[in-house]
């Protein structure tokens, strides 16, 4: 009786596991996810100005990162709030934005009394966004500066400066209205 | 998980198999030397728990043998089983105990009835019921005594018309704000009483009955 | 390696606790804390098959596949479980009849898998083993707390029946709390559970913020760069 | 003539008693005119003249860029003084390009004007190109560039022309006074446009609380057949094109799309007497009607004032503001825009400046939203609007847009039955121009990765030419060893 | 004047504000709240007193913890109001404490934690009335006869002696209202007709002359007031009139299935608090949708589980219950039921072009 | 047919798995704080609980009672709705990728979705026949999915309100939960 017992107790379970786990590994081959599609899906939406203001050498390694969980969503500076926002949806994850505030957008702007020409920013620039040739006065093409501020730092007569861009008519817009409608609270202890 | 670094055998079908299977046979021995030397003191546990619940309807003091040991199952007309359990000394049956249920506000309520061969009530206890806390739950003896209020009834103490609460015209009291639920237990255990009644030559006489008498315990 | 240990313990209290931060093993939680007792044995028990499980799953992490990880794991909680609930019965019976019911439900506390998971399948024997304890037993403070809240609101009681789970020299932590207090009800069923964790999150969530304020304020002098860290 | 019902909408009160008795006046000359080479949508016009240079009254000041812009024209006859920023008519208070014109006092018109004594014998094409000249643009507020409408025909099967005389806006009176005092040359233009567009069918529509402006009009157009004025009731926004059209045709004009597109073109009357007077005598938009007014003002008044006319010049011909001025604002009280100072110059699209007191204004501190649902109902457009204004408050622009944020009109109907006073508007301004943003900063994003890729390519080549160039070398310098040492062995 | 430029327009406002559309509501309920008072005597004002001071009182205390402008936000008389209407759902002669702890928990659990006016999502009123009635039914259950204009009311004293003094209410006045006398004695084998004979009187009901709460004793006199806010467009006619309906229909089709067991529409729609809900309760702003037709699902929906609850369930007035429940499908509401915008179809896409050609027509 | 009606309202309303049971509520913290995530977690689980309500039948039925080996009723039934989600994880995040980035985690967590291994378990308790089983385990279901939606509605709107920082985030949601589980009560009865 008992001996019955425990070998059909052995014998069911053995035979329960075996037919589930070859059913799991027959539907992990058929069913089978090609590669991580996610680290292209993360660097395609980075800015891809390989600016290296996060830390990472370039936006490649920083989507890695990103994929693999090593690096926050708010670590692209150029990106700003709204490419941490989109990351966030991206990744499922939840993060307060309240902290990354959208800094000032600068573009380089270059004087041009002090420029020497010596093309040492010309090559830096990760978007050519400088014009000019050997010994002849540079400028910045705004539209293409992603203010990473290579050349900024390269430039041997710190003739060029970081300049915020200002807003004109075209681009000005309301802001956002005070929150004094709705105290949020934030005066309670925590 | 790990991909590229898993060796080439782990991807086949048969390990993955065997790997389940491997554990399941693991678990089943487990479990099956677990269940060898816990299963006969699981039982002897549970029938002391039973036994813990009749000697609260059947004084010690009327019986000499088992309470399990002369049960009875009695079936309805409709079918429905109950088991008897029986309090015998001297070979005499001297009380029976089972189970009674009403309706109570929340459902159903179960209770223990004991009843001696007179038909006299010894003692009720509620088994389970869903009734609010604070309002219905007084029919718990940890919670009130309302349910000693039983001990001693017999059909004619009182009579029909007594075996109502007082706001039906009857003697046993309700709690306030909740009705319901004292009209049920007293319902209920009016209808055991009747139960014994009608069944209690067939609970009464002893027949021995090999099959319930084979499980004896302290 | 301290520091390592030490992490584990913290994580396992409080700051990744499995109720308060990792917001896991809510249906125990919120189903046996209408008392404390209940929410003690349970947190017990609970920590108990989570040390044995660590120690199960981190001696057969290297051999698990990921098609049958899963399984594998539920398969030696499951008879872990099974066994801890066939040896209470057996051989601690009255214990057994105040948390019976309960035992069962530890197989299904996400918690155990998730620890077995995230941390068991990947650590040494030594750490899984010390990341279950710490782990039950931060369940079992969540547990103890929520419970002693519930229970004091609802009956102004705490760790009623006490004596039944721990036995007879612990019947001093029962107390009643207030003479005749009418009771409210409402605690004690299903929607006090939830509104009285919600309170309790946010009590935690006050308590945290005083804490790091004051670890900023204490830190801030002698490093002012580092301010805001804390 | 049957009208269909339009959902939502409001009645503020119209206070168009303050300035609706007062006849048009023209305003003096001030001593300086600011003419901003945008007043229009679109790209900003060019500066064709010189400073120092002395222009007559309608000559070319700016020359329009590419497709969607209209240039500017000399206001009076005068010297230019310069070019350079001025504070714009614009709430940022942000400067503009502006061409500042010291007037002769002779207002001596150009002798290059081309008047036309017969408008309809003219091609359409060359009506569009006579009013793109002119610098028309909408004066109903929008202020697009008129003639990109009147051409509409090329691509669009029009059979409908609306004109706008609803003047929906409380306290203006500037088209009303036109229609009364030159319904005729009001119906001419309208006529013209008409042949321009080819449509065979002409409605004007005014709303009910202007009675002598609708008897007016429809004196004027018994002439014509093809021309139907019709009352029409009302209520805020009815002036508003697409509700409009629908309540005069009950045709809904789809999302995204131009009423157009169901065979409509909407003009406003102030336009329609522009086009008037650019096609019959050749003149140019360099003056318009605007109503002054709001109970700050001393004496409420509609005048005809050059472009460029500081506003304070217009307040002080009013008799100035009081002291309860609490705001001040271009256009009507629903839409209008405040203003960051008097200074500022009037434009193409200022039908009105208001000086409007506290209690006109009537708003509160705001408070939280109880979800009355009155902007609910209040909404002509069958938007949420408390729902849309709490997504971008809470930053979930994407979820304002899902929810209808760019089919918002901006009327103000919502926010001004709100009894929460939330500034709902304003949350809809701001989120649409955050979303503009960010629509330019990903541009300009894909812009620099294209930028990026192209250099990185570029270098990569340079590398790999240079290794070439290398490896030849090499190649070369090894097969000249190895000919070198077979010589050597050969010999 | 930079102040001037940070405002967008509209620069007019109609005259309408938060305090305003609440003081309407409280004129619409203050005949019923008197006449209710004159029936049930002093208790029924202490109880009232007390439950209204300490909303306002709490409102007070959270909004000072919060650091919310206490006086502006205390000004728009919802905490007022939440209390008003929580007093007019309690047996009147509850004691005191009831009040207080009802108080507390409509504006402390159900208000102010999800921030205060507009933030709840469920109607404070009703959550602190459901979890009265679950924590302390003998005391939410226990009602007495309206005695007031029987004259045999108790006076001043006695009264305190009955709401703070905990004193046992006289039997003499305790009894059922007419829902849980039905249930009652349908839960005992009775019949409709046997349990409604001699207790059932709509136009007592209609008048006021029965036990139960204060709102819902002077039935007519709510509706009257309900009828006045719809006509002063505080609120819409599509709750009220869906949930009376859908009440109404639900309880005709049952009736003629069985009029043994089912009561019928006219018992329905007057007795317990269907008329203070419909006009009220459910029609409270910050809870029910923002649309029209979500409207009409939402007093339809009310309509409906107010009749399962009191037919199938065991409480015999549902009317809490059933608020509730819809204001927890109010968001679903919201999200699935929107108006047309203009230009689009009902499912969002723009709509497609007319027929150039047909319009030439 | 009425009966059947009968217990599946039951399930679904008054014994709620989710409000009453105490089941399950991990997923419903998890993964309702949007109205589209909670329908397709929903539905998943309707598929799973079903599925493993069935098969633990069959289970319980054919192999444990027969061979009486009511201790390894545990082992096997979690065996079971573990392989099944395994196999529905593997199957969603084939053929609809979309919806498995929005089940994260939660997916293989159906496994410890308490609710599943206790509506098996319960089935046994109450003796249930096959279709009382598979009705059981279509109403926890459904009921799972139910308040799982209306909780994420719930969810969208807090997101959207102003509550004090003490509170955001999961207190709130708790606080959310309680008042829905009040409401619920008033089903108590029924059925
Ligand atoms: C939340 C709640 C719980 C209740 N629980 C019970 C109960 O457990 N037992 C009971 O008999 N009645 C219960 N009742 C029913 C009422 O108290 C009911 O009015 C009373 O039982 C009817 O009896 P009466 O004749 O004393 O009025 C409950 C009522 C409510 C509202
Ligand atoms: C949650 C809560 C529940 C309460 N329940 C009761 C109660 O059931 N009965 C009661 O008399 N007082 C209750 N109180 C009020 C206090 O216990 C109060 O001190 C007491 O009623 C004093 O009144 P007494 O002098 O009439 O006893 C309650 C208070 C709270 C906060
Ligand atoms: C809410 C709203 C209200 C408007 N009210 C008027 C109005 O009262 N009168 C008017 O001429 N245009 C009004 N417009 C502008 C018209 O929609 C339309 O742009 C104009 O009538 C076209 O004519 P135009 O190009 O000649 O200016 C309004 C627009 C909006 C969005
Ligand atoms: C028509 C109307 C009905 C209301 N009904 C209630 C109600 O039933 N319960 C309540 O607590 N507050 C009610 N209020 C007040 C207010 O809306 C409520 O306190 C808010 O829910 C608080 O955020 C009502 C307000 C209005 C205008
Ligand atoms: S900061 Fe942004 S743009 Fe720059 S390299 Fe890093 S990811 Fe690329
Ligand atoms: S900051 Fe300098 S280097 Fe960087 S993008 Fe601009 S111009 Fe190029
Ligand atoms: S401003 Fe926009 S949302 Fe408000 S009423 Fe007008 S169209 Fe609707
Ligand atoms: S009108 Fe104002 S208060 Fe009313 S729903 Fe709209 S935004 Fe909210
Ligand atoms: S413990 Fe039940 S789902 Fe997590």
């Amino acid at each position: 009786m008992h001996e019955l017992e425990m070998l059909s107790a052995l014998f069911s379970l053995t035979t329960l596991g075996l037919v589930l786990g070859a059913l799991l590994g027959l539907a992990a081959r058929h069913l089978k996810v090609e590669g991580s599609a996610l680290e292209a899906e993360i660097e395609a939406l980075l800015p891809g100005s390989q600016c290296g203001q996060c830390g990472f050498p370039g936006c490649g390694p920083a989507a890695t990162a990103l994929a693999s969980g090593g690096a926050p969503v708010t670590l692209c500076p150029p990106g700003g709030r709204a490419l941490a926002e989109e990351l966030a949806d991206k990744l499922g994850v939840t993060v307060d934005l309240a902290g990354v505030e959208d800094k000032p957008v600068l573009v380089a702007f270059v004087h041009e009394s002090l420029c020497i020409g010596c093309t040492k920013c010309f090559k830096r620039c990760p978007t050519d966004a400088i014009v000019g040739g050997p010994k002849m006065i540079h400028a910045v093409f705004a539209d293409a500066c992603t203010g990473c501020e290579q050349c900024f730092e390269v430039c041997p007569t710190e003739c060029i400066e970081m300049r915020a861009v200002q807003p004109t008519t075209q681009t000005w817009y309301w802001p956002k209205p005070a929150a004094n409608d709705i105290d949020d609270g934030r005066g309670i202890a925590a | 998980m790990k991909g590229v670094l898993e060796p080439r055998f782990r991807q086949r079908i048969g390990y993955q198999a065997g790997l389940l299977g491997g554990f399941a046979a693991m678990a089943a021995a487990l479990l099956m030397m677990g269940n060898l030397g816990t299963s006969d003191s699981i039982a002897q546990r549970q029938q002391e728990d039973l036994v813990a619940s009749l000697t609260q309807v059947i004084p010690t003091a009327l019986y000499d043998e088992s309470l399990l040991s002369n049960n009875l199952v009695i079936t309805s007309s409709e079918g429905s089983a109950t088991t008897v359990y029986r309090a015998v000394r001297n070979g005499q049956v001297t009380a029976v105990a089972y189970e009674v249920s009403g309706a109570g506000y929340a459902g159903e309520i179960r209770l223990l009835l004991g009843v001696d061969a007179g038909g006299k009530t010894l003692g009720v206890r509620v088994i389970s019921h869903a009734e609010t806390p604070g309002l219905g739950d007084k029919i718990e003896l940890a919670k009130d005594d309302w349910i000693l209020d039983f001990n001693g009834r017999s059909l004619d103490n009182p009579d029909d018309a007594g075996w109502h609460v007082r706001k039906d015209g009857g003697i046993f009291d309700q709690f306030s704000g909740a009705t319901i639920t004292p009209r049920a237990v007293v319902a209920a255990v009016h209808e055991g009483l009747r139960y014994f009644r009608v069944h209690s030559g067939e609970m009464l006489a002893r027949i021995p009955d090999p099959a319930t008498n084979a499980v004896t315990g302290g | 390696m301290a520091g390592v240990y030490r992490r584990i313990i913290t994580d396992g209290l409080w700051s990744n606790n499995v109720v308060f931060a990792q917001l896991l093993a809510l249906c125990p939680l919120l189903a046996v804390t209408g008392t404390a007792t209940n929410g003690l044995g349970m947190g017990l028990a609970t920590t108990f098959v989570m040390m044995l499980s660590g120690f199960a799953v981190s001696i057969f992490r290297s051999i698990v596949t990921a098609e049958v990880r899963i399984p594998v794991f539920v398969l030696i909680i499951a008879t872990i479980v099974t066994l801890v609930d066939m040896s209470m019965n057996a051989w601690v019976h009255d214990l057994h009849k105040v948390l019976g019911l309960f035992i069962p439900l530890i197989v299904t506390n996400c918690a155990i898998l998730g620890r077995a998971e995230a941390f068991a399948s990947k650590k040494p024997i030594a750490l899984a083993v010390l990341d279950g304890l710490m782990m039950g037993l931060g369940f079992t403070l969540a547990l103890v707390i929520l419970g002693a809240v519930r229970e004091i609101l609802a009956s102004a009681t705490l760790f009623s029946n006490a004596s039944l789970l721990l036995g007879r020299h612990f019947a001093f932590l029962e107390q009643q709390l207030i003479a005749d207090y009418r009771g409210f009800l409402l605690v004690a069923l299903p929607p006090g559970g939830f509104l009285a964790l919600g309170f309790l999150l946010a009590a935690k969530r006050v308590l945290d913020t005083r804490l790091a304020r004051r670890a900023e304020r204490r830190t801030a002098p002698d490093a002012p760069t580092m301010a805001g860290a804390g | 003539m049957k009208l269909f019902r339009i959902r939502g909408g409001v009645h503020p009160e119209d206070r168009k008693h303050l300035a609706a008795d007062q006849p048009i006046i023209d305003l003096p000359l001030p001593p300086l005119l600011h003419i901003p080479v945008q007043q229009h949508i679109g790209a900003a016009a060019q500066p064709a003249v010189q400073r120092g240079q002395h222009v007559h009254m309608g000559e070319l000041l700016a020359t329009s860029q590419g497709a969607i812009s209209a240039p500017v024209h000399a206001p009076t006859s005068g010297r230019i003084m310069g070019i350079g920023n001025y504070p714009a008519h614009h709430p940022s208070g942000l400067s503009v390009r502006t061409i500042t014109l010291q007037p002769d006092g002779e207002d001596r018109w150009s002798d290059k004007l081309t008047p036309c004594d017969d408008p309809f014998a003219l091609e359409p094409a060359e009506v569009a190109a006579r009013v793109a000249a002119a610098g028309i643009v909408g004066m109903g507020g929008a202020t697009f560039p008129s003639a990109v409408k009147l051409n509409l025909r090329e691509r669009y099967k029009l059979h409908t022309l609306v004109i706008n005389g609803a003047e929906c806006e409380p306290y203006l009176t500037c088209d009303d006074r036109l229609m009364r005092e030159q319904a005729m040359e009001v119906i001419d233009g309208i006529r013209i446009m008409a042949h321009a567009l080819g449509v065979e069918r002409i409605i004007v529509a005014i709303e009910n609380n202007k009675p002598d402006a609708l008897r007016a009009m429809q004196h004027a157009a018994t002439a014509f057949d093809m021309l139907t004025v019709t009352g029409i009731p009302t209520r805020y926004p009815m002036g508003s094109e697409k509700h409009m059209v629908q309540a005069l045709t009950g045709l809904e004009t789809p999302a995204r799309a131009l009423t157009a597109d169901i065979g409509i073109v909407v003009h406003n009357v102030a336009t329609a007497y522009a086009v008037h007077q650019a096609l019959r005598f050749g003149w140019p938009l360099v003056a318009r009607v605007v109503t002054v007014s709001g109970g700050a003002v001393a004496r409420p008044a509609n005048l005809r004032v050059r472009i460029g006319t500081p506003v304070s010049h217009l307040i002080d011909y009013c008799g100035g503001t009081d002291e309860a001025t609490a705001r001040l604002i271009s256009g009507g009280p629903m839409m209008g825009q405040p203003l960051p100072s008097t200074r500022v110059p009037v434009v193409k699209g200022s039908n009105g400046v208001l000086a409007l007191t506290a209690a006109e204004i009537a708003s509160r501190e705001p408070s939280p939203c109880i979800r009355c649902a009155s902007c609910v109902s209040a909404c002509p457009c069958g938007l949420v609007p408390l729902e849309m204004a709490a997504r971008a408050r809470a930053g979930d622009l994407d979820g304002t847009v899902k929810i209808g944020l760019m089919d918002c009109v901006a009327c103000g109907s919502c926010s001004y039955v709100c009894p929460s006073s939330i500034p709902l508007v304003q949350y809809f301004n701001y989120a649409k121009g955050e979303l503009a943003a960010r629509q330019r900063s990903k541009h300009k994003q894909m812009e620099t990765k294209r930028l990026a890729t192209q250099r990185s390519a570029r270098i990569e080549e340079q590398k790999r030419k240079k290794r070439e160039a290398m490896a030849q070398r090499k190649r070369k310098d090894a097969t000249a060893a190895r000919e070198a040492v077979a010589e050597e062995s050969g010999a | 004047m930079t102040e001037l430029t940070t405002i967008a327009g509209p620069h007019a406002h109609e005259h309408n504000h938060v305090t305003r559309i609440m003081l309407l509501v409280m004129l619409a309920l203050a005949p019923a709240t008197l006449f209710g008072m004159v029936l049930f005597g002093w208790p029924a004002v202490l109880l009232f007193a007390v439950t209204v001071v300490t909303a306002v009182l709490a409102e007070v205390v959270c909004l000072a913890i919060a650091g919310r402008p206490v006086k502006r936000t205390l000004f728009d008389g919802s905490a007022l109001l939440t209390g008003w209407l929580l007093a007019m759902t309690l047996p009147p002669w509850a004691p005191w404490w009831i009040g207080v702890v009802g108080a507390l928990l409509a504006i402390v659990v159900a208000k102010q934690v999800f921030g205060g006016i507009g933030q709840n999502l469920f109607n404070p009123a009703m959550v602190a009335r459901v979890a009265l009635l679950i924590s302390f039914p003998v005391e939410m259950t226990t009602f007495v006869q309206a005695a007031g204009l029987a004259g045999n009311a108790p006076g001043f004293t006695d009264a305190i002696a009955i709401t703070f003094g905990g004193a046992a209410q006289p039997d003499a006045f305790s009894s059922a209202t007419v829902l849980g006398h039905l249930r009652t004695e349908l839960t005992r084998g009775g019949d409709v007709a046997g349990a409604l004979s001699g207790h059932f009187d709509p136009w007592a009901l209609l008048l006021g002359n029965t036990a139960g709460s204060m709102g819902e004793t002077s039935a007519l006199l709510i509706l009257l007031g309900g009828l006045w806010l719809i006509y002063k467009r505080v609120i819409s006619w599509h709750i009220p009139l869906s949930m009376l309906l859908a009440l109404a229909a639900l309880a005709t089709v049952f009736h003629l299935i069985d009029p043994g067991r089912y009561a019928g529409p006219v018992y329905h729609v007057v007795s317990g608090a269907a008329l203070l809900g419909a006009f009220f309760i459910a029609t409270d702003l910050v809870t029910s949708p923002v649309t029209p037709r979500g409207q009409l699902l939402f007093g339809a929906g009310c309509g409906l589980l107010v009749y399962v609850i009191r037919t199938w369930t065991n409480y015999p007035e549902g009317v809490a219950f059933a608020v509730m429940l819809m204001n927890a499908c109010t968001p679903l509401i919201d999200h699935y039921i929107k108006p047309r915008i203009y230009g689009r179809t009902r499912r969002g896409e723009p709509l497609s072009y007319p027929d150039a050609s047909g319009d030439d027509a | 047919m009425g009966e059947y009606l009968l217990l599946l309202l039951a399930t679904v309303l008054v014994n709620n798995v989710v409000l009453v049971k105490f089941l399950g509520l991990c997923p419903f913290m998890g993964v309702s704080s949007k109205i589209d995530s909670a329908l397709g977690m929903g539905f998943a689980t309707t598929f799973v609980l079903t599925l493993a309500a069935v098969a633990s039948w069959l289970l319980e039925r054919f192999l444990l009672q027969p061979l009486e080996l009511g201790y390894l009723r545990i082992l096997t039934f979690i065996l079971v709705i573990a392989a099944v989600v395994q196999f529905t994880e593997m199957a969603v995040r084939k053929l609809a990728p979309a919806l498995y980035q929005v089940l994260g985690i939660f997916l293989p967590l159906i496994t410890t979705n308490c609710a599943v291994l206790g509506v098996a378990l319960l089935n046994v308790q109450e003796d249930h026949s096959f279709i009382d089983s598979m009705l059981y385990g279509l109403g926890s279901a459904l009921g799972f999915t139910l308040v799982m939606v209306l909780f994420a509605g719930l969810r969208e709107r807090l997101a959207l309100a102003s509550v004090p920082r003490a509170f955001t985030g999961t207190p709130i949601a708790f606080i959310t939960a309680g008042l829905l589980s009040l409401a619920f009560m008033g089903f108590s009865g029924l059925a």
